[in-house]
Protein backbone atom coordinates (compact mmCIF):
# COMPACT_ATOMS: atom_id res chain seq x y z
CA UNK A 1 0.00 0.00 0.00
CA UNK A 2 2.96 2.61 0.91
CA UNK A 3 4.77 1.39 -1.79
CA UNK A 4 1.84 2.02 -4.38
CA UNK A 5 0.87 5.41 -2.87
CA UNK A 6 5.05 6.13 -3.31
CA UNK A 7 5.02 5.48 -6.93
CA UNK A 8 1.52 7.36 -7.75
CA UNK A 9 3.16 10.29 -5.86
CA UNK A 10 6.39 10.22 -8.09
CA UNK A 11 4.91 9.61 -11.13
CA UNK A 12 2.08 12.73 -11.09
CA UNK A 13 5.42 14.62 -9.47
CA UNK A 14 7.38 13.70 -12.79
CA UNK A 15 4.18 14.19 -14.88
CA UNK A 16 3.55 17.83 -13.25
CA UNK A 17 7.40 18.83 -14.52
CA UNK A 18 7.04 17.31 -17.58
CA UNK A 19 3.66 19.85 -18.10
CA UNK A 20 5.33 22.79 -16.38
CA UNK A 21 8.57 22.31 -19.33
CA UNK A 22 6.75 21.95 -22.39
CA UNK A 23 4.06 24.36 -20.89
CA UNK A 24 0.89 23.08 -22.72
CA UNK A 25 -1.93 21.18 -22.08
CA UNK A 26 -2.18 19.63 -25.65
CA UNK A 27 -3.32 15.88 -25.93
CA UNK A 28 0.06 14.75 -27.21
CA UNK A 29 2.14 16.17 -24.53
CA UNK A 30 0.14 14.93 -21.77
CA UNK A 31 0.25 11.30 -23.49
CA UNK A 32 3.58 11.59 -23.66
CA UNK A 33 4.52 12.85 -20.50
CA UNK A 34 2.46 10.62 -19.22
CA UNK A 35 3.88 7.36 -20.67
CA UNK A 36 6.92 8.67 -19.79
CA UNK A 37 6.52 9.48 -16.06
CA UNK A 38 5.59 6.25 -15.39
CA UNK A 39 8.54 4.32 -17.46
CA UNK A 40 11.16 6.93 -15.32
CA UNK A 41 9.03 5.49 -11.98
CA UNK A 42 9.61 2.14 -12.82
CA UNK A 43 12.79 1.96 -13.90
CA UNK A 44 13.71 4.32 -10.85
CA UNK A 45 11.85 2.33 -8.15
CA UNK A 46 10.00 5.04 -6.74
CA UNK A 47 13.51 6.86 -6.07
CA UNK A 48 12.55 10.42 -5.38
CA UNK A 49 10.21 9.22 -2.56
CA UNK A 50 11.58 6.23 -0.74
CA UNK A 51 11.54 5.63 2.73
CA UNK A 52 9.53 7.40 5.19
CA UNK A 53 10.08 10.56 3.24
CA UNK A 54 6.58 10.49 2.24
CA UNK A 55 5.94 11.82 5.66
CA UNK A 56 6.61 15.22 4.81
CA UNK A 57 3.18 15.58 3.30
CA UNK A 58 1.54 15.94 6.32
CA UNK A 59 -0.33 19.59 6.63
CA UNK A 60 1.77 20.51 9.48
CA UNK A 61 4.75 20.42 7.86
CA UNK A 62 4.13 21.67 4.84
CA UNK A 63 2.65 24.64 6.75
CA UNK A 64 6.01 25.40 8.34
CA UNK A 65 7.00 24.79 4.75
CA UNK A 66 4.88 27.50 3.59
CA UNK A 67 6.20 29.88 6.40
CA UNK A 68 9.69 28.86 5.49
CA UNK A 69 9.97 30.31 2.32
CA UNK A 70 9.09 34.25 3.68
CA UNK A 71 11.41 34.01 6.40
CA UNK A 72 14.13 32.62 3.84
CA UNK A 73 13.47 35.46 0.88
CA UNK A 74 13.71 37.85 3.91
CA UNK A 75 17.28 36.89 4.66
CA UNK A 76 18.36 35.86 1.16
CA UNK A 77 17.65 39.95 0.79
CA UNK A 78 19.10 40.63 4.15
CA UNK A 79 22.15 38.88 2.63
CA UNK A 80 22.08 40.83 -0.58
CA UNK A 81 22.27 44.34 1.09
CA UNK A 82 25.17 43.22 3.28
CA UNK A 83 26.98 42.29 0.13
CA UNK A 84 26.20 45.01 -1.39
CA UNK A 85 27.29 47.43 1.67
CA UNK A 86 30.73 45.44 1.23
CA UNK A 87 31.37 45.43 -1.32
CA UNK A 88 31.19 48.98 -2.65
CA UNK A 89 32.75 50.24 0.26
CA UNK A 90 35.88 51.29 -0.67
CA UNK A 91 37.80 50.14 2.98
CA UNK A 92 36.50 46.98 2.21
CA UNK A 93 35.54 45.70 5.88
CA UNK A 94 35.62 42.09 6.50
CA UNK A 95 36.81 39.84 9.30
CA UNK A 96 36.71 36.51 7.90
CA UNK A 97 37.61 33.23 9.37
CA UNK A 98 36.01 29.69 9.88
CA UNK A 99 33.94 29.09 12.80
CA UNK A 100 32.48 25.58 14.28
CA UNK A 101 28.65 25.56 15.01
CA UNK A 102 26.55 22.92 16.54
CA UNK A 103 23.03 21.66 14.79
CA UNK A 104 20.64 19.44 16.23
CA UNK A 105 18.93 18.29 13.11
CA UNK A 106 19.48 14.36 12.39
CA UNK A 107 17.53 13.72 8.83
CA UNK A 108 20.08 14.10 5.77
CA UNK A 109 17.50 16.29 3.72
CA UNK A 110 17.34 18.59 7.12
CA UNK A 111 20.79 18.93 7.12
CA UNK A 112 21.23 19.31 3.43
CA UNK A 113 18.42 22.46 4.08
CA UNK A 114 20.55 23.76 6.62
CA UNK A 115 23.70 24.31 4.49
CA UNK A 116 21.63 25.41 1.81
CA UNK A 117 20.68 28.21 3.88
CA UNK A 118 23.03 29.33 5.42
CA UNK A 119 25.10 29.30 2.34
CA UNK A 120 22.35 31.80 0.84
CA UNK A 121 22.31 34.36 4.40
CA UNK A 122 24.18 37.23 5.50
CA UNK A 123 28.10 36.54 5.51
CA UNK A 124 28.09 32.98 5.75
CA UNK A 125 29.30 29.64 3.55
CA UNK A 126 28.99 26.62 4.82
CA UNK A 127 32.34 24.63 4.05
CA UNK A 128 31.79 21.33 5.52
CA UNK A 129 29.64 19.03 7.57
CA UNK A 130 30.91 16.29 10.01
CA UNK A 131 28.33 14.20 11.93
CA UNK A 132 26.62 16.91 13.70
CA UNK A 133 29.30 20.29 12.89
CA UNK A 134 29.04 22.45 10.22
CA UNK A 135 32.41 24.67 9.72
CA UNK A 136 31.27 27.97 8.57
CA UNK A 137 33.33 30.60 7.00
CA UNK A 138 32.06 33.76 8.18
CA UNK A 139 32.93 37.07 6.73
CA UNK A 140 32.61 39.12 9.84
CA UNK A 141 33.30 36.65 12.69
CA UNK A 142 31.32 38.48 15.85
CA UNK A 143 30.97 35.33 18.19
CA UNK A 144 33.75 33.94 20.56
CA UNK A 145 32.42 30.33 21.08
CA UNK A 146 31.16 27.65 19.61
CA UNK A 147 27.45 28.43 21.43
CA UNK A 148 27.10 31.66 20.45
CA UNK A 149 28.08 31.18 16.94
CA UNK A 150 25.36 28.49 16.77
CA UNK A 151 22.75 30.86 18.41
CA UNK A 152 23.65 33.56 15.45
CA UNK A 153 23.89 30.69 12.42
CA UNK A 154 21.95 28.13 12.81
CA UNK A 155 19.02 28.64 15.49
CA UNK A 156 16.73 30.94 13.10
CA UNK A 157 16.57 27.72 10.45
CA UNK A 158 16.48 25.20 13.23
CA UNK A 159 13.65 26.02 14.62
CA UNK A 160 11.39 25.76 11.29
CA UNK A 161 13.89 22.72 9.31
CA UNK A 162 13.12 20.62 12.57
CA UNK A 163 9.14 20.90 12.19
CA UNK A 164 9.87 20.54 8.57
CA UNK A 165 11.86 17.03 7.88
CA UNK A 166 12.07 15.88 11.42
CA UNK A 167 9.86 13.08 13.33
CA UNK A 168 10.60 13.78 17.05
CA UNK A 169 8.92 17.30 17.04
CA UNK B 1 22.13 58.05 -22.68
CA UNK B 2 19.85 57.14 -25.78
CA UNK B 3 21.85 54.15 -27.48
CA UNK B 4 19.76 52.06 -29.88
CA UNK B 5 19.34 48.64 -28.33
CA UNK B 6 20.41 47.18 -31.75
CA UNK B 7 24.15 48.90 -31.74
CA UNK B 8 24.00 47.93 -27.61
CA UNK B 9 23.39 44.35 -28.38
CA UNK B 10 25.90 44.30 -31.29
CA UNK B 11 28.80 45.45 -28.48
CA UNK B 12 27.40 42.88 -26.22
CA UNK B 13 28.12 40.50 -28.87
CA UNK B 14 31.46 42.00 -29.40
CA UNK B 15 32.53 41.61 -25.78
CA UNK B 16 31.78 38.10 -26.05
CA UNK B 17 33.70 37.29 -28.88
CA UNK B 18 36.51 38.87 -27.38
CA UNK B 19 35.59 36.63 -24.13
CA UNK B 20 35.72 33.86 -26.46
CA UNK B 21 39.20 34.78 -27.80
CA UNK B 22 40.51 35.12 -24.56
CA UNK B 23 39.70 31.97 -23.17
CA UNK B 24 40.76 30.27 -26.28
CA UNK B 25 44.60 31.82 -25.02
CA UNK B 26 44.24 30.57 -21.81
CA UNK B 27 43.71 27.19 -22.80
CA UNK B 28 46.60 27.76 -24.71
CA UNK B 29 49.10 29.33 -22.59
CA UNK B 30 48.01 27.84 -19.26
CA UNK B 31 50.19 25.07 -17.85
CA UNK B 32 47.86 24.50 -14.88
CA UNK B 33 45.18 21.79 -16.63
CA UNK B 34 42.42 22.61 -14.34
CA UNK B 35 42.98 26.61 -14.91
CA UNK B 36 42.96 24.94 -18.84
CA UNK B 37 39.53 23.13 -18.20
CA UNK B 38 37.82 26.13 -16.59
CA UNK B 39 38.71 28.19 -19.47
CA UNK B 40 37.93 25.84 -21.77
CA UNK B 41 34.33 25.83 -20.08
CA UNK B 42 34.00 29.93 -20.58
CA UNK B 43 34.49 29.26 -24.18
CA UNK B 44 31.95 26.86 -24.96
CA UNK B 45 29.66 29.28 -22.61
CA UNK B 46 30.40 32.40 -24.68
CA UNK B 47 30.29 29.96 -27.83
CA UNK B 48 26.89 28.65 -27.02
CA UNK B 49 25.67 32.46 -26.73
CA UNK B 50 26.86 33.42 -30.04
CA UNK B 51 24.95 30.51 -31.35
CA UNK B 52 21.96 31.66 -29.79
CA UNK B 53 22.65 34.93 -31.17
CA UNK B 54 23.27 33.59 -34.38
CA UNK B 55 19.33 32.66 -33.93
CA UNK B 56 20.22 28.70 -34.16
CA UNK B 57 18.72 27.39 -30.66
CA UNK B 58 19.38 23.56 -30.85
CA UNK B 59 22.95 24.32 -31.87
CA UNK B 60 23.28 26.11 -29.10
CA UNK B 61 21.60 23.82 -26.61
CA UNK B 62 24.42 20.81 -28.18
CA UNK B 63 27.29 23.22 -27.66
CA UNK B 64 26.02 23.43 -23.72
CA UNK B 65 25.54 20.10 -23.39
CA UNK B 66 28.95 18.86 -24.91
CA UNK B 67 30.97 21.86 -24.02
CA UNK B 68 29.87 22.84 -20.00
CA UNK B 69 28.99 18.93 -19.55
CA UNK B 70 30.47 16.11 -21.24
CA UNK B 71 33.96 17.84 -22.35
CA UNK B 72 34.25 19.16 -18.76
CA UNK B 73 33.99 15.82 -16.99
CA UNK B 74 36.08 13.92 -19.61
CA UNK B 75 38.91 16.71 -19.00
CA UNK B 76 38.56 16.01 -15.93
CA UNK B 77 38.79 12.42 -15.59
CA UNK B 78 41.58 12.48 -18.22
CA UNK B 79 43.57 14.81 -16.11
CA UNK B 80 43.07 12.51 -13.02
CA UNK B 81 44.57 9.90 -15.00
CA UNK B 82 47.45 11.59 -16.09
CA UNK B 83 49.06 14.31 -14.37
CA UNK B 84 48.19 17.62 -13.14
CA UNK B 85 50.57 19.92 -14.96
CA UNK B 86 51.87 19.91 -18.28
CA UNK B 87 55.57 19.93 -17.46
CA UNK B 88 54.95 16.87 -15.08
CA UNK B 89 54.98 17.08 -11.83
CA UNK C 1 2.08 51.07 -20.48
CA UNK C 2 0.53 47.72 -18.70
CA UNK C 3 1.81 47.98 -14.93
CA UNK C 4 3.42 44.56 -14.73
CA UNK C 5 5.87 45.75 -17.73
CA UNK C 6 6.95 48.29 -15.73
CA UNK C 7 6.96 46.22 -12.74
CA UNK C 8 9.23 43.42 -14.71
CA UNK C 9 11.62 45.88 -16.12
CA UNK C 10 12.09 47.21 -12.38
CA UNK C 11 12.99 43.77 -11.00
CA UNK C 12 14.50 43.08 -14.56
CA UNK C 13 17.13 46.19 -13.99
CA UNK C 14 17.67 45.48 -10.20
CA UNK C 15 18.37 42.28 -10.90
CA UNK C 16 21.13 43.20 -13.14
CA UNK C 17 22.56 45.49 -10.22
CA UNK C 18 23.27 42.52 -8.32
CA UNK C 19 25.05 40.53 -10.66
CA UNK C 20 27.02 43.25 -11.18
CA UNK C 21 27.77 43.66 -7.57
CA UNK C 22 28.70 40.00 -7.19
CA UNK C 23 31.12 40.43 -9.78
CA UNK C 24 32.44 43.33 -8.20
CA UNK C 25 32.91 41.26 -5.41
CA UNK C 26 34.48 38.54 -7.39
CA UNK C 27 37.17 41.17 -8.28
CA UNK C 28 37.41 43.23 -5.41
CA UNK C 29 37.41 39.98 -2.63
CA UNK C 30 40.93 39.14 -1.27
CA UNK C 31 40.65 35.85 -0.90
CA UNK C 32 39.06 32.84 -2.54
CA UNK C 33 36.17 32.15 0.20
CA UNK C 34 35.30 36.04 0.49
CA UNK C 35 34.61 35.91 -3.40
CA UNK C 36 32.69 33.02 -3.20
CA UNK C 37 30.43 34.53 -0.56
CA UNK C 38 30.04 37.37 -3.21
CA UNK C 39 29.72 35.59 -6.07
CA UNK C 40 27.36 32.95 -4.81
CA UNK C 41 24.54 35.63 -2.49
CA UNK C 42 24.66 38.45 -5.26
CA UNK C 43 24.73 36.39 -8.66
CA UNK C 44 21.41 33.69 -6.85
CA UNK C 45 19.58 36.83 -6.14
CA UNK C 46 20.40 38.60 -9.52
CA UNK C 47 19.09 36.17 -11.42
CA UNK C 48 15.74 35.11 -9.36
CA UNK C 49 14.64 38.73 -9.85
CA UNK C 50 15.55 38.99 -13.22
CA UNK C 51 14.25 35.51 -14.18
CA UNK C 52 11.21 36.62 -12.53
CA UNK C 53 11.21 40.55 -13.95
CA UNK C 54 11.02 38.93 -17.37
CA UNK C 55 8.75 36.85 -16.84
CA UNK C 56 6.08 39.73 -15.22
CA UNK C 57 6.96 41.26 -18.87
CA UNK C 58 5.90 37.80 -20.67
CA UNK C 59 3.89 35.48 -18.38
CA UNK C 60 2.72 32.90 -20.72
CA UNK C 61 6.59 32.00 -19.84
CA UNK C 62 6.14 32.62 -16.06
CA UNK C 63 5.76 29.02 -14.62
CA UNK C 64 9.49 27.92 -16.85
CA UNK C 65 10.92 30.82 -15.91
CA UNK C 66 10.17 30.74 -12.65
CA UNK C 67 11.49 26.57 -12.45
CA UNK C 68 14.66 27.83 -14.12
CA UNK C 69 14.95 30.71 -11.04
CA UNK C 70 13.91 27.58 -8.58
CA UNK C 71 16.56 24.92 -9.72
CA UNK C 72 19.11 27.81 -9.49
CA UNK C 73 17.84 28.55 -6.47
CA UNK C 74 18.87 25.29 -5.33
CA UNK C 75 21.52 23.90 -6.59
CA UNK C 76 23.76 27.33 -6.79
CA UNK C 77 24.23 26.52 -3.06
CA UNK C 78 25.21 23.33 -3.83
CA UNK C 79 27.84 23.65 -6.27
CA UNK C 80 29.54 26.50 -4.20
CA UNK C 81 29.61 24.61 -0.99
CA UNK C 82 31.62 21.57 -2.95
CA UNK C 83 33.90 24.54 -4.70
CA UNK C 84 34.65 25.50 -1.07
CA UNK C 85 35.59 22.17 0.43
CA UNK C 86 37.51 21.18 -2.29
CA UNK C 87 39.23 24.12 -2.35
CA UNK C 88 40.30 23.93 1.23
CA UNK C 89 41.01 20.57 0.86
CA UNK C 90 43.17 21.01 -1.75
CA UNK C 91 45.12 23.52 -0.08
CA UNK C 92 44.09 27.30 -0.86
CA UNK C 93 44.68 29.71 2.17
CA UNK C 94 43.00 31.84 3.84
CA UNK C 95 43.70 35.86 3.64
CA UNK C 96 46.17 37.00 5.38
CA UNK C 97 43.22 38.66 8.01
CA UNK C 98 41.62 36.05 9.09
CA UNK C 99 41.16 36.11 12.74
CA UNK C 100 39.93 32.29 13.22
CA UNK C 101 40.41 28.79 11.36
CA UNK C 102 38.73 26.09 13.14
CA UNK C 103 38.41 23.84 10.26
CA UNK C 104 42.01 22.98 10.37
CA UNK C 105 42.10 22.66 13.91
CA UNK C 106 39.59 20.14 13.59
CA UNK C 107 40.73 18.61 10.03
CA UNK C 108 44.23 18.22 12.13
CA UNK C 109 42.54 16.28 15.09
CA UNK C 110 40.74 13.85 12.81
CA UNK C 111 44.44 12.82 11.73
CA UNK C 112 43.92 14.65 8.15
CA UNK C 113 46.66 15.93 6.18
CA UNK C 114 46.01 19.21 4.68
CA UNK C 115 48.42 20.86 2.09
CA UNK C 116 48.83 24.68 3.27
CA UNK D 1 11.04 50.72 -19.90
CA UNK D 2 13.11 50.40 -22.97
CA UNK D 3 15.96 52.44 -21.19
CA UNK D 4 15.42 50.48 -17.93
CA UNK D 5 16.01 46.59 -19.88
CA UNK D 6 19.32 48.62 -21.53
CA UNK D 7 20.27 49.50 -18.82
CA UNK D 8 20.33 45.99 -17.23
CA UNK D 9 22.19 44.60 -20.61
CA UNK D 10 25.22 47.36 -19.89
CA UNK D 11 25.03 46.58 -16.30
CA UNK D 12 25.30 42.47 -17.38
CA UNK D 13 27.92 43.04 -19.53
CA UNK D 14 29.85 44.94 -17.43
CA UNK D 15 29.70 42.42 -14.84
CA UNK D 16 30.59 39.96 -17.43
CA UNK D 17 33.80 41.92 -17.99
CA UNK D 18 34.68 42.13 -14.15
CA UNK D 19 34.55 38.16 -14.40
CA UNK D 20 36.73 38.06 -17.13
CA UNK D 21 39.11 39.96 -15.20
CA UNK D 22 39.12 37.40 -12.30
CA UNK D 23 39.19 34.39 -14.94
CA UNK D 24 42.83 35.74 -16.57
CA UNK D 25 43.80 36.83 -12.44
CA UNK D 26 42.48 33.86 -10.73
CA UNK D 27 45.56 33.07 -8.78
CA UNK D 28 44.81 29.12 -8.18
CA UNK D 29 42.41 27.38 -10.50
CA UNK D 30 39.34 27.38 -8.03
CA UNK D 31 39.03 31.56 -8.24
CA UNK D 32 38.60 30.89 -12.11
CA UNK D 33 36.51 28.13 -11.29
CA UNK D 34 33.89 30.82 -8.90
CA UNK D 35 34.58 33.17 -12.20
CA UNK D 36 33.08 30.21 -14.75
CA UNK D 37 30.06 29.78 -12.03
CA UNK D 38 29.84 33.84 -12.25
CA UNK D 39 29.80 34.17 -15.95
CA UNK D 40 27.35 30.98 -16.70
CA UNK D 41 24.57 32.98 -13.77
CA UNK D 42 25.27 35.99 -15.53
CA UNK D 43 24.61 34.60 -19.22
CA UNK D 44 21.51 32.83 -18.95
CA UNK D 45 19.81 35.38 -17.43
CA UNK D 46 21.20 36.99 -20.85
CA UNK D 47 19.82 34.17 -23.06
CA UNK D 48 16.24 34.83 -21.60
CA UNK D 49 16.38 38.56 -22.18
CA UNK D 50 17.17 37.55 -25.74
CA UNK D 51 14.26 34.60 -25.57
CA UNK D 52 12.24 37.54 -24.76
CA UNK D 53 13.15 39.95 -27.69
CA UNK D 54 13.19 37.13 -30.27
CA UNK D 55 9.86 36.36 -28.98
CA UNK D 56 10.97 32.33 -28.90
CA UNK D 57 10.35 30.36 -25.83
CA UNK D 58 12.58 27.67 -27.11
CA UNK D 59 15.46 30.18 -25.93
CA UNK D 60 14.56 29.06 -22.64
CA UNK D 61 14.85 25.89 -22.80
CA UNK D 62 19.17 26.59 -23.94
CA UNK D 63 19.39 28.56 -20.42
CA UNK D 64 17.48 25.29 -18.31
CA UNK D 65 19.99 23.13 -19.91
CA UNK D 66 23.16 25.37 -19.69
CA UNK D 67 21.85 25.76 -15.72
CA UNK D 68 21.62 21.99 -15.04
CA UNK D 69 24.62 21.10 -17.35
CA UNK D 70 27.05 23.70 -15.89
CA UNK D 71 25.86 22.71 -12.28
CA UNK D 72 26.90 19.31 -13.47
CA UNK D 73 30.80 21.07 -14.56
CA UNK D 74 31.28 22.84 -11.23
CA UNK D 75 30.82 19.66 -9.37
CA UNK D 76 33.00 17.89 -11.83
CA UNK D 77 35.18 20.04 -10.71
CA UNK D 78 35.01 20.18 -6.89
CA UNK D 79 34.97 16.32 -6.78
CA UNK D 80 38.21 16.08 -9.04
CA UNK D 81 39.82 18.64 -6.21
CA UNK D 82 38.08 16.26 -3.58
CA UNK D 83 39.19 12.44 -4.41
CA UNK D 84 38.79 12.34 -8.04
CA UNK D 85 35.74 12.66 -10.42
Amino acid sequence: MERAVRYLVSIAALWALWLALVGTLDPQEVVAGGVIAVLVTLVAGGAPFTGRSLRILAPKRLAWALAYIPYMVWAIVKANLDVARRVVDPRLPINPGIVRVKTRLKHPVARTALANSITLTPGTLSVDICGDELYIHWVDVQAKDIEEATREIVSGFERYLEVIFEDAA
Amino acid sequence: MNVDILTLMNLVDLLICLVVLVSAIGVAVHRNLLAAVVFAGVASLAVSYLFLRLAAPDVAMTEAAIGAGLSTVIFLIAVRKTRETEDGS
Amino acid sequence: MAVNVVIGSVLVALGAAFLFLGALGIVRMPDLYNRMQAGTKATTLGNLLTLVGLGLIEPAWMLKLLLIALFVLMTNPISSHALARGAYRAGVPLTEGSVRDEYREALEEHGEEVPS
Amino acid sequence: MKTLLELALVLAAAAALLSVYRLIKGPEAFSRAVALDVLTLITMPMMAGLALWVRRSIYLDVALVYAVLSFLGVMALARYADRGV
